[in-house]
């Protein structure tokens, strides 16, 4: 690297992603020296909440964020539920599940075809010999293979329309279930579309089953099956990570995160994730501690910065301090560290063997980013299927909940992007306190009161730049691959 | 030439844009590409980022590229102190509110893309720390961002896609009329909606209409029966004509077993109750249809409930049919 | 192994096929394949034609190729004088008629598609000169072509997809339950028909909910007003999803301005009166909705008529709404 | 030609056609020497309909068919109208003429894609260069353009849903008009769903602009179009036509009949058809004269065969009359002389270039027949098109028709497959009479008392006969040629 006195440049808007976003970019020379993330909007979705009786959070939480709202929906149930004794029978656990996991591979695909990939069919790359197939398939808002995504991802989301009236924001999402049961024709609609998604998902995104794709085991498994593999995007975008080394780019701490996935997961009876909780932390996986949760809002422009909080504890009253905060995000920390958490975090935790490999091999990275979801694409049509065919008509939907208590409870869920918690207080029948960490929060944190980085902040520190570059490429692959969501940011 | 489109989000949740992306039948590109229409950038859609769109706008704002229709998705936050600093546009420094406020002049058209855009919306919900208000109103009262004066070039006030999110049908078709100069002052409402949807009742078109007709209503989440009197249903009061067209191949709100929460009108928001409960007086919805003069609710409904068949009595609180219809042949 | 259908059609139109076509989310082809059908032979979709045909049919009387369901479109002939010669299956020198004995006898399941199939249909319209009737039921008779005691190797009934024509999700829905075991005995409702369509009755969902509560009704096709009153509507006692399902992306027979003939019941070619007409008995509609007891109608239609806003009363026999629904902001 | 003497041999079931359909073969050698058309169904529609209201025929008569039910339905209303004095409104008439016109193009989708083109699939023609791309495109309920085709026609469809309650069948078409109006907002639907089957069409049947195809002049500029066309099916088709010598197949009279389309065509005060009347004989081009139309019943197993009656003194009482009759099949003649009906005879009729220049050059073969099919495929949307941009919401969709007269009419419409005629006789407000000649009628008819043999019959003689075939393609392919409907045929 060389020793220029680096130049600070800010870069925005960002699009292709979800919401505003700026970064303050010190650059030496040819790379990134430093980065400080901005969350430029502020909304205090949080502070609405406060005096609404409970059960409004199920209006409001999920108009958080339109590309997540459902998973906004589950974490707030989960949180009411935890106020009652409420069980949901079956049915209404995996309806939930399914209807999730249709808004996280909704969101999957948005992120690859319409947000990620478009960036390679820009002429920056039109010396690759990739560039013709990436510029058919990719390109923003022609690419064949982005009006087909979202036909595929509109077909999908007729999912929504059978199970939780539409998306985004359903209310179907209830502590005791869901609000709609279906019957045994209406479960074979579900097979019918889940069998058109896949099908799409099998010929163009990944040119084999989708089994296949959920077996690849190690790095080698991959390189044979590229040898062999017939054309698709997902063999398009293997020969573009390697040609741009995505695989060197983004490495922030290897600190990942996540809450568990798919609570009765195969088993309706059984309320254990079928995707496991549990944080990596150099290069160990250990169980999850909520309780070692802290924000930390030393550069945001929030009161109460004075020292970290519990989230259950926490503020948002917004308060501008030029000079010193310079976002409107606060810092989540666990142990008193950065985390990163999504698809990756999940299989890792999981313990997807590709993903450990690649991980093992070069860290968290633009490329294994990318490859967690891929991976998810696969996994999660599959989930589902089953789901549908566990689905018992006639059997209940919901169980009433009954008044709810006082007290206080957290809500956890993995959403598309990572783990996302909401921990709500209620007194006198109404809402004391409504505090929330989405995914992006923790993957877009500021600096801490120690002044550590946030994980992008960190990702960005080194990203080549190239001459002549304002919002460099490898910034924004790299923000991008992180599938960001500024209007969870900061909520 | 195509019809260009500038589209700019701010206080909003992204949801407009995420249904958008759900239209069918045909789907969006096709449907934009079909009534000639053209993104000039939209977040979501865009290769540009950063300078590249800074320049676009000062084209724009120069007048070298017309702007056909600037879309707004999201309140605009004016505060803190009406500086509008709760929402600076990336790598701008200059808050989103008077980036708007300036490309509305230069637009032929205005669009408020949903109920934030529109009235504020859940992001104007009280204590509404943000200040935020809609492009043309403020709740329920005309003004906003824009001014109660505002009018676009061609007369036309903002017009207001309300619905939170909006459908993709709202969105694609108001643009596709505005495209082909379709759409005049009396295609919109009194709020500015479009009539084409807004002049239907979310009551138009509910399964549960049956059910209605003789006040066998629903008593939990899952129930078939009527949500108007207790679950918070208020469609037979909300224009919207989601039952009529539907969302995502055939889903609704009613249909997906909770209440119309009336998100198409202003202050919707802040409806004065829990959302998912009917407030009552004396046994009576507060809140009764459209044009119903409570005395007529009260004697009809009390009827009703006297004639009421035991097959509805009884389907309304289960999760699926327990008494069909009778299935005999018509008589002749 | 695929679940195997052979499709046959005999005193029908081939509208039932025409619209099984146009399945959709997923398209025809998809769904089958997702549900492990397949097409032994059909008459619109497979290759083999003249002796290939024959050979199968063959093949499968010999219990060589398994046959999972036989799927019978149109009503079957029994005339002239009993021998079914209105119909020999081309080619075969053989009736039709018998024909489909002999392959139900063979069949796993026997689906009716088609309210020809199902009942006689039109094609059973008097004076019947044909002698047609369906696989199992002669009208609103037990018997048909197969006889009343008819059960298949599973013990169930002819299943009567009744539908003139049928909803592609309605016959799509049905093989897919019986491919995977999912339709029993108490699945199928009095009259054989698939109960997850036939307990829903045509009324739930349809738009001009309003104006049936109202009774403000239509006088001349393309009035918006209810249709009941003066047009023939049967909805209110027809059994069919059709305003819950839709068809052709958001269609039905009220949504498309003219009546419900409850296309789905046995007999409905003989409603004993004009179809688009509906019979009146001292002002009062002779059909009345499924268990509405006629005082109560009487009660609540004169009730609610001295009651209807002059909004519906005027949009009622309008083709589109001159009077809105009022747009103020809901009292909270 | 050999000199055995002829073998007789049934061949049928047929499919891909509509409806059940037999023909006896006399087969001299290498070639079908003889041939007679059996329509097996018998469905007495007609005798239905005698003694109904009469507004009951527009219930009644589309389920005649299910492929062609807006056309009954068309001219059950056009029969019926001619009852009264009504006129209906502009928006009624051409939204009646979009309802058609789609219904047309639907019926042409599925005849070239699902009902046509899959023979050539068929591994007898393993041998042929095309047939590798016949069988992926092709391959009857497999092929990649017959999914695709069956995605165009449904998405198309959507027009019935908007306009016409649903489709087969709808009860919209009324004499005074129809019974939907629609408001701008679903006018731009239809326009979107016309964009969208317009792309389709355009991206894989022609791989050109619709406008391109409608142009086509003459057998030059086809041919010139092919060397430079980019692959489409079109272009697919023209290759196999070409090595089948499909243009030397199943020629019949070259006597073509159309009763005209489109009144109303684009000026909606304007009532004559945009695509005239007419009939073509002897290679003029005559004017079309319904009076003298008569039906002959000498080998249909029907009474009254012992002399011929124009349709409106018609009778149609079955009577099996074996060793004399083979079918249950009228013979329509006009003027004596059995016509043929269909695309071709319209194109012809109207004039279209390419279509006259063939059939000038061949007369009505297998590939004119076809190609004046491909001709409206590309003409219809651009018709649609426009009529939907003459709709005009608020302006009326419908004018009552007051009280119905008793006496005569008759109403005519070209459906899909040709010249369709209903004859309604009204007594003391009672149907007293239907008589119904549909376009297969005319074309599948049998010998009349004079021995002359219908068009198929007559195109049948000579084809060719394969050693071991039982169905000769050759005879599929000429059957198929005039994309029968024997569900219309014998109604």
């Amino acid at each position: 690297m060389s020793d220029t006195p680096p130049v600070r440049r800010i870069a925005g808007p960002f699009n292709r992603i979800e919401g505003d976003l700026e970064i303050l970019l010190d650059i030496a020379g040819d790379h990134v020296q430093e980065a400080r993330v901005n969350a430029t909007l502020f909304r205090g979705v949080e502070r609405m909440l406060e005096g609404r009786a409970p059960m409004d959070a199920l209006v409001i939480a999920p108009r958080i964020c339109g590309i997540c709202s459902v998973s906004q929906s589950r974490a707030a149930a989960a949180a009411l539920a935890g106020l009652s004794q409420v069980q949901a029978p079956a049915n209404g656990r995996i309806a939930a599940n399914i209807i999730l996991a249709t808004e996280n591979l909704a969101d999957l695909i948005t992120h690859f075809y319409l947000f990620f990939m478009p960036d390679f069919a820009r002429p920056d790359y039109a010396h690759h010999r990739w560039h013709g197939a990436a510029l058919r398939r990719f390109a923003a808002g022609r690419g064949q293979a982005v009006a087909a995504a979202l036909r595929t991802r509109a077909e999908l989301l007729h999912v929504m329309g059978i199970l939780a009236g539409h998306w985004p924001h359903t209310l179907a999402i209830q502590p005791g279930g869901v609000s709609r049961g279906i019957d045994a024709e209406a479960c074979q609609r579900l097979s019918g579309i889940l069998a058109s998604v896949r099908a799409d998902l099998e010929n163009n995104l990944f040119g084999v089953a989708l089994e296949t794709v959920v077996e690849l085991a190690d790095c080698a498994t991959l390189h044979t099956w590229r040898q062999h593999g017939s054309a698709s995007d997902f063999g398009l975008f293997l020969d573009i990570a390697e040609t741009l080394e995505l695989s060197t780019l983004g490495r922030a701490y290897d600190c990942f995160l996540t809450c568990g996935s798919w609570p009765g997961g195969r088993d309706p009876h059984n309320t254990t994730p079928l995707w496991p909780a549990g944080i990596v932390a150099d290069g160990a996986v250990l169980p999850f501690a909520p309780q070692d949760i802290v924000e930390d809002h030393a550069f945001a422009h929030l009161r109460d910065h004075e020292r970290v909080h519990p989230p259950a504890e926490g503020t948002t009253v917004p308060h501008l301090r030029d000079g010193t905060a310079y976002t409107w995000c606060k810092a989540p920390r666990l142990a008193g560290r950065p985390f990163e958490t999504g698809a990756i975090a999940r299989q890792l935790v999981r313990g997807q063997p590709l993903i450990r490999a690649l991980v093992a091999r070069g860290g968290g990275t633009v490329f294994s980013r990318v490859m967690a979801r891929l991976i998810e694409m696969a996994a999660l049509p599959l989930l589902m299927e089953q789901w549908v065919r566990q689905l018992e008509p006639g059997a209940p939907w919901y169980a009433p909940h009954g008044t709810l208590a006082n007290g206080q409870s957290v809500g956890f869920t993995e959403a598309a992007r990572g783990t996302l918690g909401h921990w709500l207080r209620v007194e006198n029948g109404h809402i004391a306190g409504y505090q929330i960490i989405a995914p992006t929060t923790w993957n877009f944190s500021p600096r801490d009161a120690a002044g550590v980085p946030g994980p992008l902040e960190r990702a960005l520190e080194g990203a080549p730049v190239r001459p002549g570059e304002h919002t460099p490429l490898s910034v924004q692959h790299i923000v991008r691959s992180f599938d960001p969501c500024m209007a969870c940011t900061v909520h | 030439m195509t019809f260009q489109i500038l589209w700019l989000q701010s206080g909003g949740c992204g949801g407009c844009t995420m249904s958008l992306l759900c239209a069918e039948s045909p789907g969006l590109l096709s449907t934009l590409r079909g009534a000639g229409i053209s993104f000039l950038w939209h977040p979501s859609l865009s290769e540009q980022s950063g300078d590249d769109v800074q320049a676009l706008l000062d084209s724009v704002l120069a007048g070298k590229v017309a702007l056909d229709a600037l879309c707004v998705e999201g309140a605009l936050l004016r505060g803190p102190e009406g500086t509008g600093r709760f929402h600076i546009m990336g790598g701008t420094g200059r808050p989103m509110l008077t980036w708007v406020q300036a490309l509305a002049r230069v637009a032929r058209h205005v669009v408020a893309v949903g109920s934030c855009a529109a009235y504020g919306g859940i992001t104007a919900a009280s204590p509404n720390i943000l200040d935020a208000c809609g492009l043309h109103y403020d709740g329920r009262y005309p003004g906003g961002a824009l001014g109660a004066e505002f009018r676009d070039h061609t007369g036309l006030p903002v017009i207001n896609i309300a619905g939170c999110p909006t459908h993709p049908d709202w969105v694609t078709g108001t643009l596709a009329l505005l495209a082909r100069g379709q759409l005049g002052a009396t295609d919109l409402d009194p709020l500015g909606r479009p009539r084409f949807y807004a002049d239907t009742l979310v009551h138009h078109g509910c399964t549960r209409n049956e059910f209605y007709e003789y006040k066998a209503s629903a008593r939990h989440p899952s129930d078939l029966g009527c949500l108007m009197e207790n679950m918070g249903c208020i469609g037979t009061q909300a224009h919207g004509d989601c039952n009529t067209r539907l969302w995502n191949g055939g889903g609704s709100c009613t249909r997906g077993g909770y209440a119309c929460i009336n998100c198409t009108a202003p202050e919707f928001e802040e409806p004065g109750h829990p959302f998912e409960t009917t407030p009552k007086i004396a046994g009576i919805p507060v809140g009764l249809p459209t044009d119903m003069p409570k005395a007529w609710y009260v004697a009809l409904s009390s009827l009703a409930r006297a004639a009421t068949p035991e097959r509805l009595a009884r389907n309304a609180t289960e999760d699926h049919i327990v008494v069909p219809p009778s299935s005999r042949p018509l008589r002749r």
